[in-house]
């Protein structure tokens, strides 16, 4: 099968591309120098932007949480229902979609790859069985790691090496991505309904703190050549006065930086960019964060962009969720997971009329914005916490145009409008920046080769977007960014076109990508035979039950790493 | 309460473990049968009603009627109280009401519990027929 | 115009039927309403693939059509639902979710009519002279958006939670209710004349449920609050009766006000000594 | 003798998985560590009440048939149906009902699990306040406290207290068996003296109760793990509990709803609720705010009467009151091994538990109008395929009325009463021992299910069958367009 895509403004910031009209060729699923002009099959991009597929770095798209938040939620999927048609299986909305619904809007919107963010280890069945009916996309889950048993008493007892091995073990028992840290320390003390509250605090009855759990995991991260860094969530995520537990998370991996690496993500960062004592005196606080990104190079970010609609937050940071409760009084779901990990649901409306949400609003605008590198920075909406997915392309529309942050800020409470900096800012991104935080600086934070370019022997995942930079100057036309992103013009998958005109052509599986983590062979066994010894005192399931097996990978795609340990 | 021998009660469907058992046994077993159409009753409830354990009772509701064999409760005493296992002689009698959610009622409903010496308790098949004119 | 509809037969699969809306009918020709696309089982249908269709007019032409309904709907579901004006007069029984998210106009069902009447409604009243089923005026699974405004007339009984989540509006049954009147209201008004079934008010923050007859019980989650010699049920509808008026639900912190007729309650005497 | 260990067991949602069996000429003779049922479940593969053949139903008797036949048959039924039901589920595979949840999206029918007649009022209501849950293990490793209301684990989860909960042995919690042990021990004990001093002092009895009881503390108030039963019965489980409510039928809407004023510091009008002396919910409740971390489990006596969906709105409730002052969790017992997969599976594939149905082309939900007990009550549906379910023994008999007056096709292992009524019985091979696949536990831990014998020559799993009978619904349709195009 041989593709060949003509004529379009190729934006591809991994090869430095800039909006070059040129050709692009695709055969059995790569990206290939040229192809057989005759034989292949043509797509005309005249006057189109032609990008590599969308990358997302955190999007909650699968698993017990995101399954909870759905059944927790009928109010939201019945006016938003998918009808079958031919080709694509039925299904339902909003901000928590069905899995096949999730799968077509994304590749409607031009992104290919799609990394689930938090995996809880003993049921990362669920998570896969979600993610291999989440059809086109490929996609990745993170582990969560950060409080697990074995983690915070080898970490208190100085054993990295042990530690390293056996987050090894559980990356590939799990089919995981990454190390998934969510609020440290915090999710065990929540165990008994108790929380930590600082870097420095003590994790109840198990003698470690938040500190050395960030610090101890950065270690294992670099032991074991993951190719992403660990992923975080901050401690006091949520709670007026964080960008300082923020800031001060940052500084404590500043020297486990090496050739000016990132070895940490801090993610969905607006929500840890609260400055303010409490609700009432609270306000922005990405210029201390932006600046002090700025003058590293250790640390990137992603945005938890806040939209102003009625969603659904889910996250692995029970304690917050449990606070998010009760300022709400809504509906709550909790989900504790033994020996590892938490998790809490909250349905949630942004109002443009409330001071703090038209703030939180601001703030991830403001990161994106002020950070000048846009390798540092990422688009997300930590879907669907801030938002659902659908979103990214008003976010698009907000960078790139100021025109379009006016028109939005103009409708917003008063207060957070006089406060807020984006009426100072007038950078707007171009379709380069776009490129690189919306795919190539998602690809690269991740480590995925054969993603977000279009270099040769990439992965031949291609959005095409009917927009002609030529003649529209987007910050002005910012609705016709938004039009064009919404519904692709083409997405291609795998060299395959599974998109034209905003609908969904086919229905077909996409990848599952894990960590093959290989260690050095004698530990294995001595592993393993740990292991089992502490299975029935930690877990109430079998050893032999616990991994996930490749029979529940749709389409495995597993990735070598050679350890240290 | 008690009327020409005749006891008002509440009844109440449910989980036995001997009825577990008999599922998974396979539903045309004896062992299932005979642990399903039974009736667990107060002793003193059938004290009243003058019968011994193992008696063949009438259960009635505003949705059918079954014969069934009483059976001495060993978790008395709940008075007033009559319980039958889950299965399809306690379908005929519980109330399909589902109150526009989707579950029938098979807890609480009212009920008369009769001696019933003539009738017999039917087999499954038996009892099948009679309900549905198949099996 | 007048629209008459006849249903050609006896439905035994639910039909899904939105378009009948004064709304939707308004300008078109009765072939193209004939037209409009309706759902029986899991096949797709023209209305008048189901039904007779003939158009009068009448003799003072309101703005927006009067559809009348000669017969058995109770299979059809969602008649009137999103209406915002006109008017629907249904001659035998009607399916669920009648008059759904209605936000004005009228709905008048001279039979019963199955459950969610006036679900999720904002405005227009409903009157039905038979009974209702459950959830009457109550929101979408999951959903606290309950009746936002408008009224509900029934003259029949009426199932389990009615008037659930309610924030204005009223209620007006003339018969016996079921379980759960006015679960977790936080507004507006429900009149029962007779009897209620248990737990009246259940979680209640606000509003107001008026109890003519006999209710079997109230929640220990309610206190006693005093007595009173009359109770308003809307501007000129007044009950003359001592009632006794509870307060609650205290589980929920609430303030809503339940009365109940004193005269059919003599169980509930033993909360005299409170007063 | 092959010993094949870590075994899960297809009976209850307890799905526990440490059982170990001996296979011996392709057959179960010995399994060891599981419960009665889980005994007779895993020794019924041989049962001689077995289907081994499909069957047809030709003038009102049973014929053996050939599976492509079953099959075919089957397809024409549901490709021709206006608004079939396809029920059952719980007792297979998360992967068959993937399948199935396909082929009622195919035939536009209305698609059902067991959950309707067990759990379904419980999922409702906790999409109307949310759920403070968590695994098992960490009720094991932490509570405290511990409720079982309206259940009976004695009965209908056998392992349940030793595996997860007062009997198990956790991190910061210890077992509570030796103190009940010696609870039973000393009532022994006080039996012996009670008649010996009836025997030999011959003195009042109630001086021989006063001399007696000091000795003997309300166990609610001894330290380590504390059991509490709520239920209708003085059942199994409530024999070992260290305080029983016996709360009147029906009433546990009002018990639950006093328990929430007592928890909220606020005083009643009333001296009993439910049957129940406010004083001793008093206790309850101190029991309650004072733990470290209590765990309440609610079973069918709260959701099969009564206020039915509303108890569990008011426990629902009351657990997130209790969270103000304490950590607790509250969890469902849920009963067929995989009932909670059959949730799991239908939400992540349609948004909605149970009750969803495809006629318009896309999933709609609402219990009560889309759900099976209904439809068939209203006599809506025109035909049924059932799978891994016996409906007929656990619906209401005018609602098994309309399943057996219409064409009604059952997939399963054992001659159910269900296949007895059926039209076309296809037999299928147990889920857990003739077939692999997935399961959820009722605390959403998914659990794999092993094959450890092959099944009877000819019989496939369900999810091979429906595939079959999906791609012939496919194919059928695809000739009917032909037809009507030519």
């Amino acid at each position: 099968m041989e593709l060949l895509i003509r004529n379009g403004f190729v934006f591809d910031p991994i090869n430095g591309v800039n909006g070059e009209k040129m050709d692009i060729a695709v055969k059995d699923g790569k990206i290939v120098d040229k192809v057989n002009e005759s034989r292949a099959k043509t797509i005309d991009a005249t006057g189109m932007v032609v990008m590599p597929g969308g990358v997302d770095i955190h999007s909650h798209i699968a698993g017990g949480k995101v399954n909870a938040g759905r059944l927790l939620r009928p109010e939201d999927h019945f006016k938003d229902v998918e009808r079958k048609t031919a080709v694509t299986r039925s299904g339902v909305g909003y901000s928590i979609p069905s899995t096949f619904t999730t799968g077509y809007r994304y590749a409607r919107m031009g992104w290919t790859t799609v990394m689930d963010p938090a995996m809880p280890p003993l049921e990362a069945k669920h998570t896969h069985e979600e993610l291999s009916d989440t059809p086109i996309i490929d996609k990745a889950s993170y582990p969560l790691l950060g409080d697990w048993w074995f983690v915070l008493e080898y970490l208190r007892d100085g054993k990295i090496e042990e530690c390293a091995r056996h987050v090894a073990w559980m990356i590939k028992a799990t089919k995981g991505y990454a190390i998934k840290v969510v609020n440290p320390g915090g999710l065990e003390a929540w165990g008994y309904g108790r929380n930590v509250e600082s870097l420095d605090d003590p994790v109840p009855c198990f003698g470690i703190t938040p500190r050395e759990i960030i610090r101890g995991l950065c270690k294992v991260n670099k032991l074991l050549h993951l190719p992403h860094t660990i992923h975080l969530h901050t401690n006091n995520l949520g709670k007026p006065g964080n960008y300082l537990t923020a800031l001060e998370t940052m500084r404590c991996v500043e020297d486990l930086a090496e050739n000016g690496k990132p070895v940490i993500h801090i993610t969905h960062c607006q929500f840890c960019a609260f400055k303010g004592d409490d609700w009432r005196t609270f306000q922005s606080g990405a210029e201390e964060i932006a600046n002090y990104v700025n003058a590293h190079s250790h640390v990137t970010l992603d945005m938890g962009q806040v939209i102003f609609t009625d969603t659904t937050t889910m996250t692995a940071d029970g304690p917050f969720q449990y606070t998010l409760y009760t300022l709400t009084g809504n509906k709550w779901t909790n989900h504790d997971v033994e020996t590892e990990t938490s998790a809490g649901i909250v349905p949630f409306h942004y109002k443009r009329k409330s001071y703090v949400h038209a703030t939180q609003w601001s703030i991830g605008l403001e990161l994106a914005l002020l950070i000048k590198d846009p390798w540092k920075i990422m688009m997300t909406t930590d879907h669907p916490n801030g938002g659902p997915f659908t979103a990214y392309p008003r976010i698009i529309a907000w960078l790139m145009s100021r025109k379009a942050r006016e028109a939005t800020l103009r409708k917003i409470n008063p207060k957070a409008r006089s406060r807020s900096l984006l009426p100072s800012i007038s950078r707007e991104l171009d379709f380069y920046e776009i490129a690189i935080v919306t795919r190539a600086g998602q690809a690269k934070a991740l480590g995925l080769k054969n993603k977000g370019h279009l270099g040769v022997g990439a992965d031949a995942d291609i959005a095409i977007y009917n927009f002609n930079p030529e003649t529209m100057d987007p910050a002005k036309n910012y609705r016709a960014v938004r039009r064009a992103f919404k519904r692709a013009a083409y997405t291609i998958k795998g060299g395959q076109v599974v998109v034209k005109d905003g609908e969904v052509l086919k229905h077909m599986d996409g990848a599952t990508m894990w960590l093959d983590v290989q260690l050095c062979e004698p530990c294995e066994i001595e592993l393993n035979e740990n292991l089992k010894r502490r299975f029935k005192e930690y877990w109430t399931v079998e050893f032999e039950n616990y991994p996930v097996s490749e029979d529940y990978l749709a389409v495995s795609h597993p990735i070598p790493v050679k350890a240290d340990v | 309460m008690v009327e020409k021998h005749k006891l008002k009660v509440v009844l109440l469907t449910g989980r036995t473990i001997e009825q577990g058992v008999g599922k998974e046994l396979g539903k045309i077993t004896s062992e299932y049968a005979e642990s399903v159409s039974v009736c667990y009753m107060d002793p003193e409830d059938m004290k009243k009603l003058d019968i011994k354990d193992g008696a063949n009772v009438q259960v009635s509701t505003a949705f059918g009627s079954v014969v069934v064999k009483a059976k001495k409760s060993l978790r008395a005493p709940h008075p007033g109280v009559i319980y039958i296992p889950y299965g399809p002689w306690a379908n005929v009698v519980v109330d399909p009401e589902t109150h526009g959610i989707g579950m029938p009622t098979f807890k609480g409903v009212p009920a008369t519990v009769e001696p019933a010496p003539d009738k017999p308790v039917l087999g499954l098949s038996e009892l099948l027929k009679q309900q549905f004119g198949k099996g | 115009m007048i629209v008459n509809l006849y249903p050609l037969k006896e439905f035994k699969l639910p039909v899904i039927a939105e378009c009948i809306n004064p709304e939707v009918f308004k300008g078109k020709s009765i072939e193209e309403i004939g037209r409009l696309e309706v759902w029986e089982g899991n096949k797709q249908r023209r209305l008048n693939e189901l039904f007779k269709l003939e158009a009068e007019e009448a003799e003072s032409s309101p703005e927006a059509p009067v559809i009348t309904i000669h017969g058995d709907v109770s299979r059809v579901r969602r008649i009137g639902a999103g209406m915002k004006n006109g008017e629907i007069v249904v001659k035998g029984d009607a399916g669920m979710h009648l008059g759904e998210e209605m936000r004005d106009g009228k709905i008048t069902v001279y039979g019963n009519v199955l459950g969610w009447a006036g679900s999720m409604m904002r405005g227009g009243t409903i009157e039905v002279h038979g009974n209702a089923g459950d959830y009457l005026g109550a929101p979408y699974r999951g959903s606290t958006e309950g009746m936002k405004g408008g009224k509900i007339i029934v003259h029949g009984n009426v199932g389990r939670e009615a008037g659930a989540h309610m924030k204005k509006g009223i209620i007006k049954i003339y018969g016996c209710a079921g379980q759960f009147v006015g679960f977790r209201m936080k507004g507006g008004t429900i009149y029962v004349q007779k009897d209620c079934e248990a737990r009246v008010g259940a979680c209640m923050v606000d509003g107001t449920i008026i109890v003519g007859g006999c209710v079997e019980s109230v929640l220990p989650s309610f206190t006693i609050e005093g007595l009173r010699k009359r109770v308003k049920i809307e501007e000129g509808e007044v009950v003359e009766a001592p009632f006794y008026l509870f307060t609650g639900d205290l589980t929920e912190n609430g303030r809503g006000r339940l009365f109940v007729a004193k005269g059919p309650n003599p169980h509930l005497s033993h909360y005299e000594k409170f007063l | 003798m092959p010993v094949v260990k870590a075994v899960s067991c297809p009976v209850c949602g307890s799905l526990c998985d440490d059982i170990e069996l001996t296979i011996e000429n392709g057959e179960v003779v010995k399994v060891k560590n599981g419960c009665a049922m889980c005994e007779a479940k895993f020794l019924s593969h041989r049962s001689e009440h077995r289907i081994r053949k499909p069957l047809i139903r030709k003038d009102g008797e049973f014929v053996e048939t050939t599976l492509e036949e079953a099959i075919r048959r089957t397809a024409e039924i549901l490709a021709e149906a206006n608004y079939p039901v396809l029920y059952g589920w719980s007792n297979t595979s998360c992967e068959a009902i993937s399948v199935g949840i396909e082929l009622a999206e195919e035939v536009g029918g209305v698609i059902d699990n067991t959950a309707v007649v067990c759990h379904g009022p419980s999922l409702l209501s906790v999409q109307d306040m949310g759920i403070p849950s968590c695994t098992l293990g960490q009720i094991r490793h932490r509570a405290d406290l511990i409720i079982y209301w309206g259940c009976d684990p004695w009965s209908a989860h056998p392992r349940h207290i030793e595996r997860y909960t007062a009997f198990a042995e956790g991190r910061f919690e210890k077992s509570a068996w030796r103190g009940y042990m010696a609870k039973i021990r000393s009532l022994i004990g006080l039996k012996k003296i009670r008649s010996a001093a009836k025997r030999l002092v011959l003195k009042e009895p109630s001086e021989i109760e006063a001399r007696l009881k000091p000795t003997f503390v309300p166990s609610i108030a001894r330290e380590g793990r504390k059991l509490i039963v709520v239920d209708v019965r003085r059942t199994k489980t409530a024999e070992m509990a260290d305080f029983f409510i016996q709360v009147e039928p029906g009433k546990d809407y009002e018990l639950l709803q006093a328990l929430r004023a007592l928890v909220r510091d606020q005083e009643l009008e009333v001296d009993h609720v439910a049957g129940v002396p406010v004083e001793y919910l008093e206790e309850v409740v101190d029991a309650m705010v004072s733990c470290d971390f209590g765990a309440l489990f609610f079973g069918l006596g709260l959701t099969m009467g009564g206020a039915k969906l509303r108890n569990i709105d008011a426990a629902l409730s009351l657990i997130r009151d209790l969270n103000m002052r304490t950590k607790f969790v509250i969890m469902p017992m849920r009963g067929h091994f995989n009932v909670t997969g059959a949730n799991m599976v239908f939400t992540w594939q349609t948004g909605y538990p149970y009750a969803v149905d495809f006629s318009l082309g896309y999933p709609r939900y609402n219990p009560g109008e889309t759900s099976v007990v209904d439809v068939l009550l209203r006599g809506e549906s025109d035909a049924a395929l059932v799978v891994a379910s016996d409906p007929v023994s656990s619906f209401p008999r005018k609602a098994a009325e309309h399943l057996a007056r219409n064409p009604l096709i059952y997939v399963g292992p054992h001659m159910d009463v269900t296949a007895q009524v059926a039209d076309v019985v296809i037999p299928s091979a147990f889920v857990g021992i003739e077939a692999p696949g997935t399961a959820y536990r009722m605390d959403h831990v998914p659990i794999p299910l092993k094959k450890v014998v092959d099944p009877p020559e000819g019989v496939l799993p369900d999810e091979e069958i429906l595939r079959r009978i999906l791609s012939e619904v496919r194919k059928i349709k695809r000739e009917k367009t032909k037809a009507e195009a030519a």
